[in-house]
């Protein structure tokens, strides 16, 4: 059962570092959303004014669009993305068997140009993996963040989880000091949050543009001082997982709208 | 491997040595006093000190301060200018799980970005300005 | 990729005389020109100047914009129902920049 | 630049303020001087309503600008605007000017409506370089011009990225 390993495991990271506090308990866990205000709230809610739908709809037209040697769309092989891509962003990143590693949705959609259509891979924070990211991710909204529960996910998590407690940078600060321990403090100005990666890709003010987990968790290890891993690297797509780990079960806002 | 050791030796090199006693660090990193006006820009530099990012204190013209970690206000009743300096130089000898960073120390931190590595948050006289500004702050209130 | 993406919302049925809302959203940088790149100079303006609805060929609404309007341009009017017919939203900008939308709009 | 997880500078790089403003805040004269800018800037802003209003009074009334007082990033900062007028033929309101106090451009976007568009209801996002007054001007048929003004407080994101 899943919750008696998440408990064993827990024990096991606090008897291995001095985390102040555990894990967020499941029930006062809370989105990115919960911690902004009413009118950022209000972007994300409206379609018509959440400009993240700007890259669905660009995600829609590549989804029908024929591409590589093969001459393949998405669409000739996943049809309507509706039905055969509900749900699917909800449980990425995950443990793929046949490479022995986690893999993160853009990877997958890579790893489905390269075999099915023979294109070229599309380059990561590019604006057309962002927009069929975005439009697969639409395809879930509403729906609870998912998990599998197998051994190689389990060790792909435990790595992301190895990340996420482990005091790194010049500034020696883990995510968890942050985002488990301090998420209801300010960061100067700006709520800390918990982290919950509710709504990738996300429109985030700051940007004006879309931006991928990654980009994101990228800033964060900038802000501390510590070597950034490039984007697509594993142990970001582990840490990735054991997010959505932590955050299973709750629901997938893509694209979501913060600042 | 090699290379990386040698790194981190010359870096500490660069350091003051400081000898710790109790919780406190009572003797100057420079051998002289720090500058309390120098010390409150550094405090309430982001760029710098960090220090407002966490912390809130008396700096009416700020907006937007911390609230991670307690009010600076009044820290000069709380400890000793030695105190300060240990819990500037390296909090995590007072306590292991702190959040504030070591603003003093290079070695035993991981992973630290190429731009940073082999270099404290502040130099010794920062620290000094730093303590000796904090060491002003008396009342409580703001 | 298309040049330019819109999003907009018109109620595609009103009652004659009815005040509706209308929404538009397009996908443009809005790139201000008082922005330095990574070795300090300026980065070109690059922007839309005016947003412009007509109503079967009427205009009712129009936008001047300057560079202190947000990346992605929103914009949200009203106008009244009178006919049924097509509401054409076009937005021009630097660089030859054009891009229009149209919808139908029904009133009975 | 480096630097960290909030700075009023590498702010506004990602900011419209990023041209000449650019300025270290622990510097004393580096602040003189964006104070200076400041106030050139509050003249630009005071030249570029005269513009529209001419030698009219600009009483405060009328029109109404909904903005948060505080928000959380000054790159897309929701702003509507309502003006009391019936928005009939002979009394509607034909323009709505926003000003700013201290983007480098005090000009922020012009409406122009008319008797078709049933209210004067609008809504937008704009940018705000820093904390500051954003004014907005009621044009009317009936030649008068009216204001609203509101004070906005940015505050700074946190984690920013090297650009």
């Amino acid at each position: 059962m899943i919750s008696r390993w998440r408990i064993a495991a827990a024990l096991a990271v606090i008897g291995a570092t001095f985390p102040a506090i555990a894990e967020i308990p499941m029930s006062e866990r809370k989105s990115g959303y919960d911690f902004m205000g009413k009118q950022t709230q209000a972007m994300q809610d409206d379609d018509t004014a959440n400009a993240g739908m700007l890259w669905v709809l660009d995600g829609e037209a590549l989804w029908k669009r024929h591409a590589g040697a093969a001459n393949k769309s998405c669409a000739d092989c996943h049809g309507d993305a509706s039905a055969s891509m509900k749900g699917v962003a909800a449980r990425y990143p995950a443990f793929s068997p046949a490479l022995g590693r986690a893999v993160n949705l853009e990877q997958r959609i890579n790893s489905c140009r390269a075999e099915r259509q023979q294109a070229k891979p599309l380059a990561y924070e590019s604006k057309d993996l962002l927009a069929l990211t975005a439009f697969i991710g639409r395809q879930s909204r509403g729906l609870p963040i998912t998990v599998a529960d197998d051994a190689g996910t389990r060790k792909a998590i435990e790595s992301g989880r190895a990340t996420f407690t482990r005091r790194q940078g010049q500034l020696n600060l883990s995510c968890a000091q942050c985002h488990d321990d301090n998420w209801s403090g300010r960061l100067a100005g700006a709520p800390v949050t918990q982290g919950q990666p509710t709504g990738y890709p996300i429109y985030r003010l700051e940007w004006q543009n879309l931006g991928s987990l990654q980009r994101r968790l990228r800033n964060c290890l900038t802000g501390i001082r510590t070597i950034v891993p490039a984007l697509g690297a594993q142990e970001l797509v582990e840490l990735e997982l054991y997010l959505m780990w932590r955050a299973r079960g709750m629901t997938l806002e893509t694209p979501g709208v913060r600042p | 491997m090699a290379a990386l050791v040698f790194g981190t030796v010359s870096a500490r090199a660069e350091l003051k040595s400081y000898k710790v006693i109790g919780d406190a660090i009572p003797q100057s990193l420079t051998g002289a006093a720090g500058d309390p006006l120098k010390g409150r820009a550094i405090v309430a530099n982001r760029q710098v000190g960090l220090c407002l990012l966490c912390h809130s204190g008396p700096f009416p013209e700020e907006r937007f301060q911390g609230t991670l970690a307690p009010d600076l206000a009044g820290a000069g009743t709380r400890w000793s200018p030695g105190q300060l300096r240990l819990r500037m130089v390296d909090s995590t000898r007072i306590n292991p799980a702190t959040i504030m960073p070591p603003y003093y120390r290079v070695d035993d931190l991981t992973r630290v970005a190429p731009a940073f590595a082999g270099k404290p948050v502040l130099n010794a006289e920062q620290i000094e300005d730093v303590v000796a500004y904090l060491s002003t702050l008396k009342d409580v209130k703001k | 990729m298309a040049a330019a993406r819109a999003l907009i919302n018109v109620p595609p049925k009103a009652r004659r005389g009815e005040v509706i809302g209308i929404k538009s959203l397009i996908s443009h940088e809005m790139e201000t020109g008082f922005r330095p790149n990574a070795t300090g100079q300026l980065i070109p303006r690059n922007i839309i100047k005016e947003f412009v609805c007509t109503y079967n060929g009427v205009e009712v609404f129009r936008a001047e914009f300057f560079p202190a309007v947000s990346a992605n341009p929103f914009v949200s009017f009203t106008t009244r129902a009178t006919e049924s017919g097509t509401i054409t939203m076009t937005w021009t900008g630097d660089n030859g920049f054009h891009a229009s939308e149209s919808v139908a709009i029904t009133v009975e | 630049m480096t630097e960290l997880l909030t700075t009023a500078v590498t702010r506004r790089r990602f900011l419209i303020g990023a041209g000449g403003a650019v300025m270290v805040m622990a510097a004393p004269s580096a602040r003189a001087q964006f104070v200076a800018e400041g106030e050139a800037r509050s003249a630009a802003m005071r030249a570029a309503i005269k513009a529209i209003v001419g030698e009219n009074s600009l009483p405060q009334g009328r029109i109404k600008i909904e903005l948060p007082p505080l928000v959380e990033n000054g790159n897309a900062v929701p702003l509507s605007i309502a003006v009391e007028s019936p928005m009939t033929d002979a009394d509607h309101v034909k323009a709505i000017h926003v000003f700013t106090e201290k983007n480098p451009q005090p000009n922020v976007a012009v409406f122009q409506l008319g008797p078709r568009a049933g209210t004067a209801d609008i809504q937008t996002r704009m940018r705000l370089a820093d904390t500051q007054l954003v004014v907005a001007v009621a044009e009317m048929s009936d030649g008068s011009f009216w204001r609203d003004e509101v004070e906005v407080v940015v505050t700074l994101a946190a984690c920013l990225e090297e650009s």
